[in-house]
């Protein structure tokens, strides 16, 4: 996420000056995902065998069923999403491939896919994947402070990068669409929402020693609503038919 | 979600019209619970389909399919809902484009597709939905499905809502088990299919043809209009893109009447709206609110008002990202409709309220939307690929100062020429953020460029010092070398 | 070689009556080609049958410049080419039409030889270098004949671009896809 | 037709008319009525262009010059660029006008400032991240880009930013395109042709925004045999040809309009040269043959013209050859036709693929004078007559026509592989397969196709089968109303040949009424050497006495597909040709011929549409044109030929086969000459069926004659297409190459 690097990079300029030298990295730092090319390595290349189990083949002619027929090309998203998680939630090139045989589509356009959404990784990512977002509402809210401190508290390592026991992997990710709830992060599906460096600590230990802490709001709050006690929605929902027009009653 | 392209020259040319006419006759606020839509939008109750028509859902939904389609995209002209989305274009009217004389001819399927990929900063209304009254969605496909006799729903959720869409799924498997969808949805004999679709990450998506292109399996890259979708659409079939909150609330209306929502609001911006508030207030929320509510009622009322006192207030972003920011001047007296703040020299967007107290480092709020607009650009546009990483750097700069006065002039010929010449909003979208902040907050830029030239000596076009160049080298006149003292810009 | 170019000179003449005749007799199941494609594609007009020049400027009174100009009798012996080059592929710009040509087709033998000296290519064919534009095919075949030049006009190139339309690449396939589209 | 297709009004009828058709073909069903023509205003002048058409389109008819980038005609369109951008009244913002619909009345400038400030905002993004490096750029010259910012960008450039400017790395696509990746301006154009005019769909855009790079994702190369195009389409320096890479500039070369001749397609090219050398050859374009494509081998060959030339004439003493004077030389031939005292059909002549029109003529009345019939070509069974005769050209013509080929809408293969022996013609058959329901069957060795196919069987019996309507293709082939059938040139060189031409000659019969009509004759026979279709027009052909005749003196004409053992022991054998190539090693006398790059010459492709090539160079050395040695071959063995100008020798053409010299156009057989035609051959005898399956003709499409056989860039790609070389290899070779 090469862009959202820059972002860290020039919001930390905000704080600090710029270096005067041309900062060369600007161009140059282009971590790998930002790399649209694939290159074989040991760990990811076509001869390595890959496909779905029974129970995700059976989802995915499920899902392929959704679609028309002649159309069935439109279920390579849900596939690669699929095939990320059985593939210990990275994308590899033999999962691109195996999902063009299964949609008959000419590998590329799979692989086209797989670089445009920014949700499939093309390296392998750590046991658990933590996405901070840093965009304007939540850095309103402190963002830059708790990925600073996600950062620090997995050992100094930078956005991108994995622990290495492989357990943690971060990444700065743009708005997660909980904004009235920011700051937040997301580890693998799960929202953590209205953050404090503390109980972004809490929540990283939790997981490093195995358990699951519970998603939401960690500030006590049920949802988004205000904090300071409900200003609606206080009574009881109208049942059935109330405040109906007459024929609807 | 991105303002669909048409709707705004439309509702721009009828604001112009109207906006004498519409003096603010009553106070507008202050929904009461009774007439809230979205009544368990902070899931304290089940979100089922038992908790779900024990708050009214599926009620009475086969008499309202039985009234057929032009009662129903009447009634939705008649309450004057208008496009949730951002675009705010005239939901009946959007429905009715389905119909076209002699579309019963037309052998191809019919498709209404939800647009739930909620991805613009602000924005987690749709969320809200999903998680607690994912029944009235469906129904709500249902119904506006029926009303454009479509043979199918997509909903096409953002990826990264993971819980949302299990809520969702649950709530269509409930629907179907209970015969509420499919074959004879509702027993009112009118075949019914509601899919989900989970995308992968790409706020581009949320335009309504690049959504459409990412259900069909390919990369979020927005289509040009005409071919509109209505007419060729997802698999090349009629289609209809509609925003979650506007197919959630059509059932409630068709059952409390149009003139009930019409009730609400100001002429042409009738009804409630979901309003998120993110950013400098006390208690960040999401309420259902009526249109037109004054801004700081909104504030105040439901969220504790601003950090540290309305005074303390520097700006507020009123729509969601893509929409210029308003000063806390404006922010005063301007109505949360879409009219209200399009002559406020903003817009309503998806109802998203950024607010910005004074301690925020405004330039590098905006420079940080640039950089999501450069990161979520589709890239197949010149302009927009070429201009929002131009844009990018150049923020950049402006955050510490490290550029020369007339960079400001530049920087807003570039989000000019950005702005209209591109395939979707996302141009448009990327440059008024930028617009609205040398509008409003340009001194503050300057100072930085003033305090940076202090410390560093004069700064050439591009960021680079003066100090550093060897003009015995071969460098470009142009680089504004010449102007060691330059000139203050004069207001525009 | 100054024989070959005179009976060039000669051949040429006498052609059209030589197809003619020939046309009739040569292959009676033939079909007679419609009007249009005959003179334009045979054997006649291809090598500088002057039927083809619209009425308006038969050359019967045309005082052949060459009489005067000083031009080398030679000239005369070379059938000139008028043609419209096609369009460079290289490009899409519409604006660098050249319209019309007139050129000498590359003398065979003797044309061109690599100069052993400088390894340049030196020539004998003082026209090989030289050729000439016009806006319409009718000027330059006015200008071949008040040069008394022998010439034949080259066909123009055919286009067939066929009406373009975006929604083609989404339109609704109901049977199985061929392509899948991508952008 | 043609000629009058300049005037502007014309050409419109010749869109309109042409439109409709592609239209119908393509059958969308997106807007209602087509075949009528709309009108609308473009800078205040009326246009009147057929319904359905772009606005840019509408644009230039009005002679207004819309400066495009994405946009081209053979591709779908993009709408990407944004430079095409016009204004429209009552529509607020510019649109772009290779997108938007041409809609009756509406009222169009193109010329306005707001124009001129939208074009120019949009050449300043393309220029921000494009380096300034057309020095170096081999599209310098002939560049969109450079063009239309002269034309439409601003003076100087705003983009000073210190974070520099786009770095994408360079892709290796295999020896014929070379990447600098640098420049792309991500137009899609390569993309879209890769997918849908060369199918081979590796091409795509990975990533997105501003990090959009436009290649493979996977390091691999571009297998296809019409790779070289998107050179062409590249409006920038991003993919340039590698073996013309710094070679010269468009300026310096003298550009002949001529014809390849490397296949049977004779796709119309433009030769450019500079001084004696032949520096590239790109299309020209011409929708009837090749519309704008050509071939690779047609594109790259060319440098095969600079080795392995015979400069002088040479004569074999014992096993080597020394150089003589054309004196010597042509008294050795003559003394060799005395002294093997060859009478008759004894002596030979044997015609090869790179033989033009002229010489043909010239050798078949040099051997007739001494006597014999035995003409022959170097194709197997080239020294019988062959199966289908010469006497009816529908015989053996590519009868439907090239265009035609969008009309078919059931197309079955019999023994062919088009992709390698007429690429641009298959071309054609996956541009009709994409837009329409066409289908396509085959009988014979399976091929690696661009379009799907039913694979029937691979010999006799699948035709017979077929011939019976038994099969699922032979039902959508009787369903259809413009069926095709074409029959490889390889076919008439099998076992069962004959046998197969009267299976699928009386097929056609039974079915006249669909394959025979007088707007559609569905019977196409497949050259794929350039020759051929004239050797057989002006019957270079054995009589069937001359038939297994022992030759005692045998003639080579670019005879170079021959096999040794086809040479008699001890006969005299003088060889014609521009290459020391296969044939040339059997010879006793060499005579150096001109290439055709150096030759003025008729060549007739497979439809018998005969073309004007045109001499770009001059031949090398003491080599001469090709009929003219013959002429002088003929006077020194006293049968001078009564012909001593190409004039009168076309003349000669005209009275043998009137066809030949009528250029630019193909002449239809008329119902009953077909009709006769195929009478013949469902007459003939077929032997027993052997059951040979049919073979490919062509294993590598890189190397077929002498020519490409001599091209070092053709033996890259036989490297790296064919043999599949591992392209980690030759990248590390071109990074050596560049260290």
């Amino acid at each position: 996420m090469s862009a959202v690097r820059l972002a860290r990079a020039c919001l930390a300029a905000s704080r600090r000056p710029l270096p005067l030298a041309r900062p060369l990295h600007t161009t140059a730092a282009r971590s790998s995902d930002a790399l649209f090319v694939h290159r074989d390595t040991p760990y990811n290349n076509p001869q390595i065998p890959f496909e779905f189990n029974a129970e995700n083949l059976k989802r995915a002619q499920e899902i392929i069923s959704h679609y028309p027929t002649q159309y069935k090309k439109a279920a390579t998203i849900p596939l690669l999403d699929l095939g990320q998680r059985q593939n210990k939630g990275w994308t590899s090139i033999s999962v691109m491939n195996y999902v063009a045989k299964l949609l008959d589509i000419p590998p590329m356009r799979v692989y086209e896919v797989a670089t445009f959404y920014t949700m499939f990784n093309r390296e392998p990512i750590g046991q658990h994947f933590v996405q901070v977002c840093t965009t304007t509402p939540c850095m309103l809210r402190g963002s830059t402070e708790i990925l600073n401190t996600v950062c620090s508290h997995l050992g100094g390592i930078h956005p991108g990068d994995t622990t290495k026991d492989g357990k943690f992997t971060v990444v700065e990710v743009e708005c997660q669409g909980a904004c009235s709830n920011a700051p937040m992060f997301v580890v693998g599906d799960d929202f953590y929402e209205d953050l404090t460096p503390e109980s972004s600590k809490k929540i990283l230990d939790a997981f490093a020693s195995g358990k699951k802490p519970k998603p939401g709001p960690q500030s006590g709050r049920q949802t988004s609503e205000n904090s300071a006690g409900l200003t609606a929605l206080t009574s009881k929902p109208p049942g059935p038919g109330e405040f109906c027009a007459e024929e609807f009653r | 979600m991105l303002p669909v392209r048409r709707a705004f020259s439309t509702s721009a040319r009828r604001a112009l019209a109207t906006v004498q006419d519409a003096p603010p006759v009553r106070h507008y606020g202050g929904l009461k619970d009774q007439d809230r839509i979205f009544t368990n939008l902070y899931c304290r109750h089940d979100h089922g389909i038992k908790g779900a028509q024990a708050r009214g859902d599926w009620h009475k939904t086969k008499e309202i399919l039985l009234k057929g389609d032009n009662w129903i995209i009447q009634t939705m002209k008649d309450s004057g809902l208008r496009g949730r989305g951002g675009a705010g274009f005239p939901s009946g009217l959007k429905w009715s484009f389905m119909n076209k004389p002699g579309w019963e001819n037309d052998k191809r399927p019919r498709y209404l597709v939800v647009n739930a990929d909620e991805g613009e900063p602000g924005t987690c209304k749709d969320r809200e939905i999903m998680r607690g009254d994912p029944h009235k969605l469906v129904e709500g496909c249902l119904v506006a499905g029926r009303a454009m006799n479509a043979t199918a729903a997509y909903i096409y959720i953002r990826g990264e809502f993971y819980q949302e869409a299990a809520h969702v799924e649950q709530a269509i498997q409930e629907a179907y088990k209970a015969g509420l969808l499919g074959k004879n949805a509702c027993g009112s004999g009118y075949a019914f299919d509601v899919y989900v679709h989970r995308g992968a990450g790409a706020y581009i998506c949320g335009e309504e043809t690049a959504l459409i292109e990412s259900l069909e399996g390919k990369q979020g890259k927005p289509r040009l209009k005409p071919p509109f979708p209505a007419d060729v659409g997802l698999f090349g079939c009629p289609s209809t893109v509609a925003n979650v909150e506007t197919v959630a609330v059509a059932p409630t209306i068709c059952r409390r009447g149009s003139a009930w929502f019409a009730g609400f609001g100001r002429e042409r911006n009738q009804g409630t709206k979901l309003y998120c508030v993110s950013g400098h207030v006390n208690n960040p929320a999401v309420v259902e609110e009526e249109m037109s509510i004054p801004l700081r009622e909104l504030l105040e009322k439901h969220c504790g008002g601003i950090r540290g006192g309305w005074d303390n207030l520097l700006g507020i972003i009123p729509g969601g990202s893509s929409v210029p920011v308003l000063p806390i001047k404006a922010c005063g007296e301007v109505l949360m409709d879409y009219d209200s703040l399009k002559d406020a020299g903003s817009g309503l967007g998806t109802g998203a309220v950024i607010v910005m107290d004074k301690s925020t480092d405004i330039v590098a709020a905006i420079a940080r939307l640039s950089h999501f607009y450069k990161h979520e650009s589709c890239g197949q546009c010149t302009p927009c690929r070429e201009g929002t990483t131009w844009l990018m750097r150049t923020m950049d700069r402006l955050v510490v100062g490290r550029a020369h006065h007339r960079e400001i002039d530049m920087l807003l010929e570039l989000t000019k020429q950005i702005e209209g010449r591109t395939i979707c909003a996302l141009g448009d979208a990327a440059a008024w953020p930028v617009q609205g902040l040398m509008r409003h907050f340009r001194p503050e830029v300057e100072a930085r460029i003033d305090k940076f030239r202090a410390e560093h000596g004069p700064v050439l076009f591009g960021g680079q010092l003066k100090s550093e160049v060897d003009f015995s080298l071969a460098v470009p006149d142009n680089l504004g070398g010449s102007l060691v003292d330059a000139p203050k810009q004069t207001r525009v | 070689m100054l024989r070959t170019v005179a009976l060039a000179g000669r051949a040429t003449r006498s052609l059209p009556r030589a197809t003619r005749s020939l046309a009739s007799q040569a292959a009676p199941a033939q079909p007679q080609p419609p009007a249009e494609p005959k003179t334009e594609g045979s054997v006649a007009t291809t090598f500088g049958e002057k039927s083809d020049v619209p009425a308006a400027v038969e050359p019967q009174h045309v005082v052949t410049a060459d009489v005067v100009s000083g031009a080398p009798k030679q000239l005369r012996h070379r059938v000139v080419r008028i043609y419209k080059p096609t369009p460079t592929t290289m490009q899409s710009g519409g604006s660098r039409n050249p319209g019309w040509r007139i050129d000498w087709d590359t003398a065979v033998g003797g044309g061109r030889w690599e100069n052993p000296l400088m390894g340049w290519a030196s020539s004998a064919d003082y026209m090989q270098g030289t050729r000439m534009s016009f806006s319409t095919k009718e000027d330059a075949m006015r200008f071949a004949d008040k040069q008394g030049w022998d010439y034949y006009v080259q066909a123009e190139g055919v286009q067939r671009i066929p009406p373009k339309n975006y929604a083609e690449n989404y339109v609704y396939k109901p049977n199985t896809l061929r392509i899948a589209r991508t952008k | 037709m043609l000629r009058l297709s300049s005037s502007s009004s014309r050409r419109l009828l010749n869109a309109a008319s042409s439109v409709v058709r592609t239209v119908e073909s393509r059958g969308f069903a997106t807007t209602g009525a087509r075949r009528a023509d709309i009108t609308l205003t473009v800078d205040g002048k009326e246009v009147t262009v057929p319904q359905g058409s772009a606005l840019i389109q509408a644009c230039e008819a009005a002679g207004a010059s819309i400066p495009r980038f994405c946009y081209h005609d053979r591709l779908a369109i993009a709408g990407n660029c944004r430079m095409c951008l016009v204004e429209v009244q009552r529509s607020p913002k510019p649109v772009a006008s290779c997108a938007m619909p041409a809609m009756p009345g509406s009222v169009v400038f193109t010329n306005t400032p707001l124009v001129h400030e939208a074009r120019e905002g949009v050449m300043e993004f393309l220029l921000a991240n494009h380096p300034l490096d057309c020095p170096i750029c081999d599209q310098g010259g002939e560049c969109d880009l450079q063009d239309q910012s002269m034309r439409y960008g601003s003076d100087r450039t705003r983009f000073h930013e210190i974070a520099g400017k786009r770095a994408v790395e360079d892709k290796n696509l295999g020896p014929l395109v070379k990447t600098s990746m640098n420049r792309c301006i991500q137009c899609t154009r390569c993309v879209r042709f890769a997918n849908e005019v060369a199918g081979v769909e590796d091409l795509g855009t990975s990533g997105r925004g501003n990090d959009m790079q436009i290649g493979m994702y996977v390091e691999k190369t571009l297998a296809s045999e019409l790779s070289g195009n998107i050179v062409d389409l590249c409006p920038v320096g991003a993919l340039t040809s590698k073996p013309y890479a710094f070679h010269a500039r468009p300026w310096e070369l003298k550009k002949t309009e001529s014809v390849d001749v490397l296949d049977a397609v004779g796709s119309n090219i433009r030769v450019d040269s500079r001084g004696v050398q032949v520096m590239r050859v790109q299309p020209r374009v011409n929708d009837d043959v090749n519309e704008e494509w050509i071939s690779d081998k047609t594109r790259y060959a060319y440098d095969g013209l600079r080795f392995q030339r015979l400069t002088v004439p040479l004569i074999r003493q014992g096993d080597r050859f020394v150089s003589a004077t054309w004196e010597d030389a042509l008294n050795a031939v003559a003394q060799g036709l005395q002294a093997s005292g060859a009478k008759g059909d004894e002596i030979k002549a044997v015609a090869g693929a790179l033989a033009d029109t002229e010489s043909l003529v010239a050798l078949k009345d040099f051997i007739n004078r001494l006597g014999s019939d035995n003409l022959t070509t170097d194709q197997p069974r080239g020294d019988e007559p062959p199966v289908h005769g010469v006497d009816i050209r529908s015989n053996y013509l590519f009868n439907s026509t090239i265009p035609a080929l969008d009309k078919a809408d059931a197309i079955l293969l019999v023994g062919t592989n088009p992709r390698h022996e007429a690429a641009v013609l298959n071309s054609r058959i996956r541009r009709n397969w994409l837009n329409t329901q066409m289908e396509v069957g085959l009988i014979g060795e399976q091929i690696d196709a661009i379009y799907r196919y039913d694979h029937i069987g691979t010999d006799l019996k699948a035709v017979d089968q077929f011939v019976a309507g038994k099969g699922a293709f032979a039902e959508k082939f009787k369903a259809a109303k413009n069926p095709l059938i074409i029959v490889g040139s390889a076919v008439a060189e099998h076992a069962d040949g004959a046998a197969v031409f009267k299976a699928l000659s009386t097929f056609v019969q039974k079915n006249k009424d669909r394959l025979l009509t007088p707007e559609w004759n569905g019977f196409s026979v497949l050259q794929r050497e350039a020759s051929r279709t004239a050797a057989y027009d002006i019957g270079f052909v054995p009589s069937t006495k001359s038939k297994g005749v022992k030759a005692k003196f045998v003639y080579l004409l670019n005879a170079d597909n021959i096999t040794p053992d086809s040479i008699p022991e001890n006969a005299f054998v003088v060889y014609q040709g521009h290459h020391g190539d296969a044939g040339a090693e059997l010879a006793d006398v060499c005579l150096p011929g001109a290439a055709y790059t150096e030759k003025g010459s008729t060549w007739v492709n497979t439809e018998g549409r005969a073309q004007h090539g045109r001499a770009a160079v001059p031949p090398p050395g003491a080599s001469r044109e090709d009929w003219k040695i013959i002429r002088a071959v003929s006077e020194v063995a006293g049968v001078t030929l009564p012909y001593d100008s190409i004039l009168t020798l076309r003349d000669r053409m005209w009275e043998i086969a009137p066809s030949t010299v009528k250029y630019d156009e193909t002449e239809p057989t008329t119902l009953d000459i077909s009709a006769a035609g195929l009478a013949s051959m469902a007459g003939l005898s077929a032997g027993k069926a052997s059951g040979v399956p049919f073979r490919k003709p062509i294993t590598n499409f890189y190397q077929t004659d002498p020519i490409s056989r001599a091209s070092v860039t053709m033996a890259q790609c036989t490297r790296s297409f064919v043999d599949q070389a591992n392209i980690a290899d030759d990248a590390k070779l071109a990074a050596a190459q560049t260290a």
